[in-house]
C-alpha cells in the first residue's frame, strides 16, 4: 500500500510491462533476450497478484503466494531454457532465432 | 492422492535403482514393470474428495481419467523401450527418461484435479516443463533442440499470458479457488479479457487454432515417444482441465464460451485438415491430423452437460489409444529403418502386414470409420453438438471428416495400394513394442462396440 | 364351350424352341427339323380343330358370333389395373390362327429343304418356333399388355431372324435397323397403352371395346390439343402398328429385312409378322370407330393409301426380286390399313372390315407363296439380282407356274383369290371415299405391272447364261408352293363376310361387277404393258425410264428415306447429341467434382507459408489469437 | 441365434475362417462355402417369411431387438419385410456369383475374399437393421472396402477411381449423419424419447419444417450411392476400375442400398419433405435416366457404356420412388432387384470377355459369337432383358414404374413421365449397337479363335444370376404382390 498511488496506476504499468514484454519476444534476433522478455511477461503477472492482492483484498494472501509460485516457476524455466539454447549452440554455434527455422510448412 | 503419491514413489524408486543398478538395460524394463504395477493400482477403488482447503480435488471422473492416462503412458513407455535400449542407453541418460516423463504425468495429476488457480499453474508447469527436456532429449540431433527451444519459448509465453489472465480474474473475484471463483465471478470486460488470456493458455497446450503453431515442428523434432507422449497424454489432460474449468468456474462467460468453441473448432478443423493434406513426414502429418481432431473435440464441449462430458472423456479415452497404436507403428519402423516419410510406406503391406494393418486400423479409427472406436468416438461428439441445434457445425465438421478421410487413405494408399521395390524388409520388433501395440489395439477394436464402457463413463461423467 | 384348350397352341411351339435352344449343339440338324415340323404339325391341327369348333359348332349364338376368354392373373398395378395372359378365341383370331399356322408349317417343311447344310440349322428352327409362339401369343392376346408383350417378342425373333447371318454386316444392320425402328414405334404403342388404360381404366379387349363401355360413351370428358386424349391413345397405338406393319414414314426396316433368310422374309415379312398392325387396328376396330367419330380412323385409311401407293412407285424400279416383293407387301398393307379406314362397323358398312381380313388372308397365301418362289429361284441361282436372271421357265417348271399363279391372284385376275378380296376393298372404297378409291384403282394397276415386270424378267426375257445349270428344288420346297397356290386360287370362294365381320353378324357381300370390271381392266392393262416391256429383252425400258427421268431415280433410290434416317441417327443422335452428353458428363460434371477436390488441395498449398518455422511469428499469431478473440467478444461482433 | 442375424454371424465366422486360408484353393473354396451357406439361408428366409405371415401381419417380421447404447436409446434392432426379404436374397446371390466369378483370383487372394465378405456383412447388415444408428454402421461398413477392393485388385487408373469413389460415397454418408441426427432428435415430437428405430419414429409426426431441413439431407445422403444426377461420377471410373467381382456387387447390391435407404430412411420418416422436395428431384432423376441412357451411346468401354446404363435404370428407380404411389414404388422396388441381377450378369460376362479378349473397346472387337457363343449368348440375353423385353424381370419392373408414374394427371408429371419412357428406345440403341459391334459380324483377329469356352464356375455364376431374371420375367405376381403388401405402411404413411 504506497501513499499516493492508485491501483490504476500499478496496473497500467504491470499491463504496459506486459505488452512490453510480448513485444521484446516478437522482434528480439536472439534467443536469450526473448527469455528476458518472457521474464518481463511473468513478472507482469507477478506484480499484478501482489497488488490486486494488497489493494483489493487485503484480508488473505492468496495472491502473493501466488506470485511467490510464479517467480519460482520462472526461474525453472529459464534454467531449463537457457540449457536447452546452449544444447542449441553446441550443435549449431549460434543463438539466433532465424537459425531455427529448419522444420516449416 | 493416492495416485500421486503412488507415482512420486515410483519416481523416487527409479532414482534409487539409477543409483545402484549397473545393467542399465535392465533398468528399462524394471521401470516398465514397476510403472505397470502403478497402472494396476490406479483400478483400485477410491472415494472422492478434496485436500489442502480446495486446492486438490478429485472426482470418480478424474480418477477414471488418471487410470486412462497411466495406460497411455505405459503404452508410451512400452513403445519407446526398444529405441531407450538401442540410443538413449548409450547416452547413459535412459532413467531420466522415465523420471522426466513420470514427473510430468504427475504434472498432469495436480492438473487435472486441481481446486485453484495455483495448483493449475503449478500442474501445468510441472508437466510443461519436463516435456521441454524429453523434446529436447536427443542432444545428438539439431532438430530435437529447435524443437526443444520452439516448445519452451511458446510454452513460457502461453504460462505467462495465461497466468496473466488468471491475475486479472483475481482481481474481478478476489479469489483463486475454483469453487469461490465459480459463485462471485461477473460478466465484466476485464473478467473477459482476463477468461481468454487464461483460455490461450491451455489452448495452447491442446494446440487449438490460432495456438496451435508450435505443434507441428515439435511434433516432427521431438522422439517420437514424446511426441506421442504430446500428442495423447498433454492433450487429452488439457481437455480435461479445460472442460472442468469452462462448465464448473466460467459457469458467467457461458454465452461466450459457446461461441468461442464454435469459432476455435471451425478454424481448428479447417487449418489442421488443410495443412495435413499435403505432409510427407509422418509425424508431421499426425502433428496436423491431431490439430483437427483437437477441433472435433470441441464440438463435445459444445453441450456442456452430463451428455457433452461423456463424449468428451470417451472420445478422448478412444484418441489415446488410436493415436498410440499409429504412432507405435511409426515408431517401430522409424526404430528398425530410420524411415519417418509417407512414401518409405510404399508397399509395407506386403513385407509387414501386421503393422499395416494395425496402422490401418488407427487411421480407420482417425478417420470415423466402423467399425473401430473412433467411429462411435465421432458419432458421438457430433450427437452432443447436434443434441444443442449445432447442425450447421455439425455439417462443417462432417465435411471435414470427409476431407480427412482423404488423407488417411493417402497413407493406407501407400501401405496397401502400392508396390515398391525398395519397400521395407520385413523386421520383427521386440517384444515391448509387440506389447504397446497390442494395448493399443485392443482399445482401439472393443472400446467402441462394447458399450458399457461408454455407460459406465457417462454415468461418472458429473462434474 | 372350353376354348382354353388353345392355350397349347403357343406353348408347343415355345417347348420346342426351349428344346431346340437350349442343347441345340446336342441335337443333329435332320433330328431338329423333323422335331420342328411335328411341333408345328401340332400346332396346325389344333388350330384348324379350334376353327372348326368356332366357326361351325359352337362360335355362333343365335346369329352373333361370341368370343371366349380364358386368362389367368399375371401382374398387378393398382387395384383395377393389371396383366392377364390368356387366350381369346372370336372371329379374327380363329382366322389368324389359320393363317400363322398354315404359313408357319409351310415355312417350316420349306426350310428343311432351304437351309439344308447350313451350320446354324438347328437354330434356325428354333428361332421359328420362338417366332411362332410370340405370334400365337399376340393373335390370342387378350388384353393390350398382352398384346404388347408378344408384340416385342415377335420383334425381336424377328431381329434374331434377320441377323441370322450375323457374320454379314449387312445382315447386322438390317435387324438393328428393323428392332430400333419398331421399338421406336412400339414406344408410342406403349405411351397409347397408358393412356388408354389410365382413361379407360382398363387394358382388356372386352371392356374397352364394348359399345356400352365408358370409353366409347364418354370419351369426349377429356381432351387435349383439341382432341380426345383416347384419339391421341389411338394415334399412339396405330403409330405401333405402322411400325410393325411398315407403314409410312417408318416402313424403312422392311426392305433391309430381306437380307434374313428367304422363308423368314416369307413367313414374318409378308404373311404373319407385317400384319400385325392391321390385326391391332382390327382388334380395337369399335375405338377407332366410335371414339371422336373415326377421327384415328381416317389417319389410318389415309396412311394406308399413301404408303400403298408410295411403296407401289418404289417397286416399280428396284431389281432385288426380294425388295421388289418387300415393298409389295408393304403396298398390300397399306391396301388393308385402308380398308379397315373406310369401313363402317355394322351390317353391309363394315364391308371394309371384311375385306382388310380378308385380303390379309389371301395376301397372306399368295405373299407366301411368292416369297417362296423367290426363295426357291434364289436357292436355285444364288443371287437376287433381276438382272442375273431370265428364261429359267425351263429349268424350274413347278416354281414357275406356282409363281405365275400366285402373281395373278396378287394382279387381281379373275377367278383368283386376290381378285375377290382387292374387288371388296375397292367397293368399299369406292362407297365410303372416291379419292381413297381412285389411289386404290391406280395402286392395282401398278401392282399388276411390277409383279409382271418381275415375273417376265425371271421366267422370260433373255436367256441367260448360268454357270452351273439351275435345276428344280426338291420336293421338300416344291409341296409348298404347290399347296399355297392351291390356297391362293381357293382361298378367294370362302364367303369371308359369313365370318369374319366388324360387329360380329354375318351379311351378304356380292361382287360389284362393273367396280370389278375396272380392276380387271387396270390390272389387265399393267400386265399387258408388263407383257409388251419385259417378255422379250430390249431397250424399251430404259427409254421409258429415261422418260420419267429423275422421278424415276427418285423412286429407284426410295425417295432418300434410308439416307434421312441415316443422317438423323448418324448425324445427329450420335455426333449432335451423345457425343456431347458423353464429353459434358467427363468434363464438367466430372470436372466440378474433380475441381472440388484439387482446390483443397491447392487451397492448402496456398496457405503453407503461415507455418514459417520462426517461433517469433508462432507468438505473434498466439497473441494475434488472444487479441482478436477478445476484441470480437469485447464488441459483440459474435452475440 | 435369430434367423436375420445369422446373415450378419455367418460372413463374419467366413472372414474368422478365412484368416486361416494358406493358398488359393483354401481360401476361394472358404469363401464359396460361408457364401453358399447364405445362399440357402436367404431362400429358406423367403419361404420362412411366407409361413410367418400367413398369421403375423405386423410392418416388420422376425424383430429381434438388443438394447446397445442405453443413453443414446441405441439398439441393435433387426427385422424384416417383403422388401429386405427380397434385397436379401438379391445380395446373397450376387454375392454367390461373384465368388465363383473370382475362382481365379490369384494377387493377394485371402485378402480379396475377406473385403468382399466384410461388403457382404454391411450389406446384409444394412438390410436387416431397424435402427438407424445400426444401420448407418452397416452402410459405412459396406462402403469402405470398396477402396481396398478397387485399389488394389482394380485396372486402370485404379487409384484416382478408387480414392474419388470412396470420398464421394463416405462425404455422402457424412451429409447423411447430419440427417440421421436431425431425425433422432426430432424423433419425440409425439412426446416420447429420442429413439433410433424407424418403427418408432413411424409412429411420430416430426415437424414439418424439420422434415423440409432434413430430407434432402437424408436423400443425397443415400441417393448419391443410387447414382443421382450430378453425383453419378463415381460411378463409370469405379466400375470402369474394379475388378469383375466388384463391380457385380458394387452395381448389383451397393448401389441398391440407395434406393433402399430412399425409401425407408428419407420417404418413410420425413413424409412432407418428401413431398415438398419431390419435383425437384424428378427433375434430377429424369436428367439421370435420360442423360445417362444418351451417354451411353457414344461409350467405347464395356464397363463404361454398363456404368453409365446403371445411371440410367438406377435413376428409374428414384424417379419412381418421387412417384409416391403405390404401384411406382412397387416398380421402383422390382427394378432395383432386377437391375442387381441384370447389371450382376453384365459385369460378370464383360470380366469373362476382358478376360480372353485383354480389351474392354467394343470397336476392337468382333464376331465372338463364333468364338465363345455361351458367353455371347448370355451377353444377348442380358443385352434384351436390360431393354426391358417381356420375359425377363426388367420389363415388368418398368411397366410398373410407368403405370404408376402414369397415375398423375398434371403436366409436370406427364411430361417427366413420357421422358423418362422414351429412354427404352434409347437403351435399345446403345445395347443393340455393343452386341452388333462385338458379337456379331466375322472375327477379324485370330487370336480369338483360341479362346477358351466359358469353365464350369463361369458358368454356375452366370446361370445362378439369369435364373432370377428369367423367374421375376415370366412369374411376376409372386414377387410384386410379396412387395405390394410391404407396401401398405408407407402408403398409410404417405398418404
Amino acid at each position: 500500500m504506497i501513499q499516493g498511488i492508485s491501483i490504476y496506476e500499478i496496473l497500467t504499468l504491470t499491463s504496459a510491462i506486459f505488452f512490453i514484454g510480448v513485444y521484446g519476444f516478437l522482434t528480439r534476433k536472439n534467443l536469450i533476450t526473448m527469455l528476458l522478455s518472457i521474464e518481463l511477461i511473468l513478472n507482469a503477472s507477478a506484480i499484478n497478484f501482489v497488488v490486486i492482492n494488497k489493494y483489493l483484498f487485503p484480508d488473505n494472501l492468496q495472491g502473493v503466494f501466488f506470485s511467490v509460485f510464479i517467480v519460482a516457476v520462472a526461474a525453472a524455466e529459464t534454467a531449463l531454457a537457457v540449457a536447452i539454447v546452449i544444447n542449441l549452440y553446441k550443435q549449431i554455434a549460434s543463438v539466433e532465432v532465424k537459425d531455427t527455422e529448419i522444420m516449416k510448412y | 492422492m493416492r495416485q500421486e503419491l503412488v507415482l512420486l514413489a515410483v519416481i523416487l524408486l527409479l532414482v534409487i535403482l539409477e543409483i545402484f543398478m549397473n545393467n542399465k538395460k535392465a533398468l528399462v524394463n524394471w521401470a516398465l514393470v514397476i510403472f505397470g504395477l502403478h497402472t494396476l493400482t490406479g483400478f483400485l477403488p477410491m472415494d472422492e474428495g478434496s485436500l489442502f482447503g480446495g486446492m486438490y480435488q478429485t472426482s470418480q471422473l478424474v480418477h477414471l481419467f488418471k487410470n486412462v492416462l497411466n495406460i497411455g503412458v505405459l503404452i508410451i513407455l512400452l513403445q519407446s523401450a526398444e529405441w531407450i535400449k538401442k540410443e538413449i542407453v548409450d547416452q547413459h541418460k535412459s532413467t531420466e527418461f522415465f523420471i522426466m516423463m513420470l514427473s510430468s504425468l504427475l504434472g498432469m495429476y495436480f492438473m487435472i484435479s486441481s481446486g485453484d488457480f495455483l495448483m493449475f499453474y503449478l500442474g501445468l508447469e510441472l508437466s510443461a516443463l519436463p516435456i521441454a527436456a524429453l523434446v529436447a532429449f536427443d542432444t545428438t540431433k539439431r532438430v530435437s533442440a529447435e524443437a526443444g527451444i520452439k516448445f519452451i519459448l511458446s510454452a513460457a509465453l502461453a504460462s505467462g499470458t495465461s497466468v496473466f489472465g488468471v491475475s486479472l480474474i483475481y482481481a474481478t473475484t478476489g479469489s483463486i479457488y475454483f469453487d469461490e471463483v465459480a459463485q462471485l465471478l461477473s460478466y465484466s470486460n476485464l473478467s473477459l479479457v482476463g477468461f481468454i488470456f487464461f483460455f490461450s493458455g491451455l489452448a495452447f497446450k491442446i494446440s487449438l487454432v490460432p495456438f496451435h503453431f508450435w505443434t507441428a515442428d515439435v511434433y516432427e523434432g521431438a522422439p517420437i515417444g514424446v511426441t506421442s507422449y504430446l500428442s495423447v497424454i498433454s492433450k487429452g489432460s488439457a481437455v480435461m482441465i479445460l472442460m472442468i474449468i469452462l462448465f464448473t468456474v466460467m459457469k458467467p462467460f457461458e454465452m461466450v464460451t459457446t461461441s468461442m468453441l464454435y469459432i476455435v473448432s471451425v478454424t481448428t478443423m479447417f487449418i489442421g485438415n488443410l495443412f495435413a493434406l499435403r505432409q510427407q513426414n509422418m509425424k508431421r502429418f499426425l502433428a496436423f491430423s491431431s490439430i483437427a481432431q483437437a477441433g472435433f473435440i470441441l464440438l463435445g464441449l459444445l453441450s456442456n452437460d452430463q451428455l457433452g462430458v461423456s463424449t468428451v472423456v470417451y472420445f478422448v479415452s478412444i484418441y489415446v489409444f488410436t493415436n498410440l497404436a499409429a504412432f507405435g507403428v511409426i515408431q517401430s519402423i522409424s526404430t528398425q529403418t530410420g524411415k519417418e516419410n509417407m512414401d518409405d510406406y510404399d508397399g509395407l503391406y506386403r513385407t509387414n502386414p501386421k503393422l499395416s494393418l494395425v496402422m490401418m486400423l488407427a487411421l480407420f479409427s482417425l478417420a470415423g470409420i466402423p467399425p473401430v472406436a473412433g467411429f462411435f468416438g465421432k458419432f458421438f461428439l457430433f450427437t452432443a453438438a447436434a443434441s444443442q441445434g449445432f447442425y450447421f457445425l455439425v455439417f462443417l465438421a462432417v465435411v471435414n471428416v470427409t476431407i480427412s478421410l482423404y488423407y488417411y487413405l493417402l497413407v493406407v494408399r501407400a501401405m496397401f495400394l502400392r508396390k515398391s521395390d525398395q519397400a521395407i524388409p520385413y523386421f520383427d520388433s521386440s517384444f515391448t513394442m509387440k506389447l504397446g501395440l497390442v494395448l493399443a489395439v485392443i482399445g482401439v477394436l472393443f472400446i467402441g462396440v462394447y458399450s458399457p464402457i461408454y455407460e459406465y463413463i457417462y454415468q461418472l461423467s458429473i462434474l | 364351350m372350353d376354348f382354353s384348350y388353345t392355350i397349347l397352341i403357343p406353348l408347343i411351339p415355345l417347348a420346342v424352341f426351349l428344346l431346340l435352344g437350349i442343347n441345340y449343339n446336342r441335337i443333329k440338324p435332320a433330328v431338329s427339323g423333323w422335331i420342328g415340323s411335328l411341333g408345328l404339325l401340332v400346332t396346325l391341327v389344333l388350330s384348324y380343330y379350334t376353327a372348326y369348333q368356332y366357326f361351325f359348332v359352337v362360335g355362333k349364338i343365335g346369329d352373333v358370333y361370341q368370343s371366349f376368354a380364358t386368362q389367368w392373373r399375371w401382374m398387378n398395378f393398382t387395384d383395377t389395373l393389371y396383366i392377364d395372359m390368356g387366350v381369346l378365341i372370336d372371329q379374327i383370331s380363329v382366322m389368324m390362327l389359320v393363317v400363322v399356322s398354315t404359313i408357319s408349317f409351310m415355312v417350316h417343311l420349306y426350310s428343311r429343304g432351304y437351309m439344308k447344310g447350313d451350320p446354324g440349322y438347328t437354330k434356325f428352327f428354333a428361332f421359328l418356333s420362338l417366332f411362332t409362339f410370340s405370334m400365337m401369343g399376340l393373335v390370342l392376346a387378350v388384353n393390350l399388355f398382352q398384346i404388347y408383350i408378344f408384340w416385342e417378342l415377335v420383334g425381336v425373333s424377328s431381329f434374331l431372324l434377320i441377323g441370322y447371318y450375323y457374320t454379314k454386316p449387312s445382315a447386322i444392320a438390317a435387324a438393328k435397323k428393323a428392332f430400333i425402328v419398331t421399338r421406336f414405334a412400339d414406344l408410342g404403342f406403349l405411351i397409347g397403352i397408358l393412356i388408354i388404360g389410365y382413361y379407360g381404366g382398363s387394358y382388356d379387349f372386352a371392356v374397352l371395346t364394348d359399345l356400352e363401355g365408358s370409353v366409347i360413351t364418354n370419351w369426349a370428358s377429356t381432351s387435349f390439343m383439341g382432341l380426345s386424349v383416347i384419339t391421341w391413345g389411338l394415334l399412339l397405338i396405330f403409330m405401333g402398328g405402322a411400325g410393325k406393319s411398315a407403314m409410312f414414314p417408318l416402313h424403312i426396316w422392311l426392305p433391309d429385312a430381306m437380307e434374313g433368310p428367304t422363308p423368314v422374309s416369307a413367313l414374318i415379312h409378308a404373311a404373319t409378322m407385317v400384319v400385325a398392325g392391321v390385326y391391332l387396328v382390327a382388334r380395337l376396330f369399335p375405338l377407332y370407330y366410335f371414339v371422336e367419330d373415326g377421327y384415328a380412323l381416317n389417319v389410318v385409311a389415309w396412311v394406308g393409301a399413301f404408303s400403298a401407293l408410295f411403296a407401289a412407285i418404289i417397286a416399280l424400279t428396284q431389281n432385288d426380286i426380294k425388295r421388289v416383293l418387300a415393298f409389295s407387301t408393304m403396298s398390300q398393307i397399306g391396301y388393308m390399313m385402308l380398308a379397315l379406314g373406310v369401313s363402317g362397323y355394322s351390317g353391309h358398312d363394315g364391308l371394309g372390315y371384311m375385306s382388310s381380313m380378308f385380303h390379309l388372308f389371301t395376301h397372306a397365301m399368295f405373299k407366301g407363296l411368292l416369297f417362296l418362289g423367290a426363295g426357291s429361284i434364289i436357292h436355285a441361282i444364288h443371287s437376287n439380282n433381276l438382272q442375273d436372271m431370265g428364261g429359267l421357265r425351263k429349268y424350274m417348271p413347278i416354281t414357275h407356274i406356282t409363281f405365275l399363279i400366285a402373281a395373278l391372284s396378287i394382279a387381281g385376275f379373275p377367278g383368283f383369290a386376290g381378285f375377290f378380296s382387292k374387288d371388296e376393298i375397292l367397293v368399299a372404297a369406292f362407297e365410303h371415299n372416291k379419292l381413297i378409291y381412285i389411289i386404290g384403282v391406280l395402286v392395282a394397276g401398278l401392282t399388276a405391272f411390277y409383279m409382271f415386270r418381275l415375273y417376265f424378267g425371271i421366267f422370260w426375257g433373255k436367256d441367260t447364261k448360268y454357270e452351273h445349270k439351275p435345276h428344280e428344288s426338291p420336293v421338300s420346297m416344291t409341296f409348298p408352293l404347290v399347296f399355297l397356290a392351291f390356297m391362293s386360287v381357293v382361298a378367294g370362294y370362302i364367303h369371308f363376310s359369313e365370318y369374319v365381320t366388324a360387329d360380329h353378324m354375318s351379311f351378304e357381300a356380292h361382287l360389284n361387277y362393273p367396280l370389278a370390271a375396272i380392276a380387271v381392266g387396270v390390272g389387265l392393262l399393267g400386265i399387258l404393258t408388263a407383257f409388251v416391256f419385259y417378255k422379250k429383252p430390249g431397250n424399251l425400258p430404259e427409254k421409258v425410264s429415261k422418260g420419267f427421268g429423275s422421278l424415276y431415280h427418285w423412286a429407284y433410290d426410295k425417295f432418300y428415306f434410308d439416307e434421312l434416317y441415316l443422317f438423323i441417327t448418324k448425324e445427329i443422335i450420335f455426333k449432335r447429341i451423345s457425343a456431347p452428353f458423353a464429353w459434358f458428363d467427363r468434363k464438367v460434371v466430372d470436372g466440378t467434382m474433380n475441381l472440388i477436390g484439387n482446390s483443397t488441395v491447392a487451397g492448402s498449398e496456398k496457405i503453407k507459408k503461415i507455418q514459417s518455422g520462426r517461433v517469433q511469428d508462432y507468438a505473434f499469431a498466439f497473441i494475434a489469437g488472444v487479441v482478436v478473440l477478445a476484441m470480437i467478444f469485447i464488441y459483440k461482433w459474435i452475440i | 441365434m435369430d434367423i436375420l442375424s445369422l446373415f450378419v454371424v455367418v460372413p463374419i465366422v467366413t472372414i474368422l475362417a478365412l484368416v486361416f486360408a494358406k493358398e488359393l484353393k483354401q481360401s476361394r473354396v472358404i469363401a464359396a462355402s460361408g457364401m453358399l451357406v447364405q445362399f440357402l439361408m436367404s431362400l429358406n428366409l423367403i419361404y420362412a417369411y411366407f409361413k410367418e405371415k400367413q398369421f403375423n401381419d405386423d410392418i416388420m417380421v422376425f424383430t429381434k431387438d438388443y438394447l446397445w447404447f442405453e443413453k443414446f436409446n441405441i439398439h441393435y434392432a433387426i427385422g424384416v419385410d417383403g422388401i429386405s426379404v427380397a434385397m436379401i436374397v438379391l445380395a446373397s446371390i450376387v454375392v454367390l456369383a461373384g465368388i465363383f466369378i473370382s475362382w481365379k483370383m490369384e494377387d493377394l487372394h485371402k485378402e480379396f475374399f475377406i473385403a468382399l465378405i466384410v461388403l457382404a456383412t454391411g450389406v446384409f447388415g444394412f438390410f436387416i437393421s431397424l435402427d438407424l444408428f445400426t444401420m448407418f454402421l452397416f452402410y459405412e461398413i459396406a462402403v469402405i472396402p470398396m477402396f481396398l477392393l478397387i485399389g488394389i485388385w482394380g485396372s486402370g487408373p485404379k487409384e484416382y477411381s478408387a480414392m474419388k469413389l470412396t470420398l464421394m460415397l463416405m462425404g455422402a454418408s457424412a451429409i447423411l449423419l447430419v440427417g440421421i441426427l436431425g431425425i433422432y432428435f426430432n424423433s419425440n415430437a409425439g412426446g416420447g424419447n429420442l429413439t433410433y428405430n424407424i418403427l418408432e419414429i413411424a409412429k411420430v409426426n416430426i415437424p414439418v419444417e424439420a422434415q423440409n431441413l432434413f430430407f434432402p439431407l437424408t436423400f443425397i445422403g443415400f441417393a448419391v450411392l443410387g447414382a443421382l444426377f450430378p453425383f453419378h461420377t463415381w460411378s463409370p471410373d469405379g466400375h470402369a476400375s474394379a475388378p469383375t467381382a466388384v463391380s457385380m456387387l458394387h452395381a448389383g447390391v451397393l448401389m441398391k442400398l440407395g434406393g433402399y435407404g430412399v425409401f425407408r430412411v428419407a420417404m418413410y420418416l420425413l413424409p412432407e419433405g418428401a413431398m415438398t422436395w419431390s419435383n425437384f428431384f424428378i427433375v434430377l432423376s429424369v436428367i439421370g435416366v435420360f442423360y445417362g441412357a444418351l451417354a451411353a451411346i457414344k461409350q467405347t468401354d464395356l464397363k463404361y457404356i454398363n456404368a453409365y446404363s446403371s445411371v440410367s435404370h438406377l435413376g428409374m428407380v428414384l424417379f419412381a420412388l418421387l412417384m409416391l404411389n403405390k404401384t411406382a414404388w412397387n416398380g421402383a422396388i422390382l427394378q432395383s432387384l432386377s437391375h442387381g441381377f441384370m447389371t450382376a450378369l453384365f459385369f460378370a460376362l464383360i470380366g469373362m470377355i476382358y478376360g480372353r479378349t485383354h480389351t474392354r473397346d467394343v470397336t476392337k472387337m468382333s464376331g465372338l459369337l463364333k468364338v465363345i457363343p455361351f458367353i455371347s449368348v448370355m451377353y444377348v440375353i442380358a443385352g434384351l432383358a436390360s431393354l426391358g423385353l417381356p420375359g425377363f424381370s426388367g420389363f415388368m419392373a418398368e411397366m410398373q414404374i410407368f403405370v404408376g408414374a402414369f397415375q398423375h394427371p398434371d403436366m409436370f408429371h406427364r411430361v417427366a413421365t413420357i421422358i423418362t419412357v422414351s429412354a427404352i428406345v434409347v437403351t435399345a440403341v446403345y445395347i443393340l449397337r455393343v452386341v452388333g459391334m462385338m458379337l456379331m459380324g466375322p472375327v477379324r483377329n485370330d487370336e480369338f479363335k483360341g479362346f477358351e469356352k466359358a469353365t464350369w464356375y463361369e458358368r454356375t455364376g452366370v446361370i445362378l444370376l439369369l435364373i432370377p431374371i428369367v423367374f421375376m420375367g415370366v412369374t411376376p405376381i409372386w414377387l410384386s404382390d410379396m412387395i405390394r403388401e410391404s407396401l401398405a405402411p408407407f402408403i398409410e404413411r404417405m398418404l
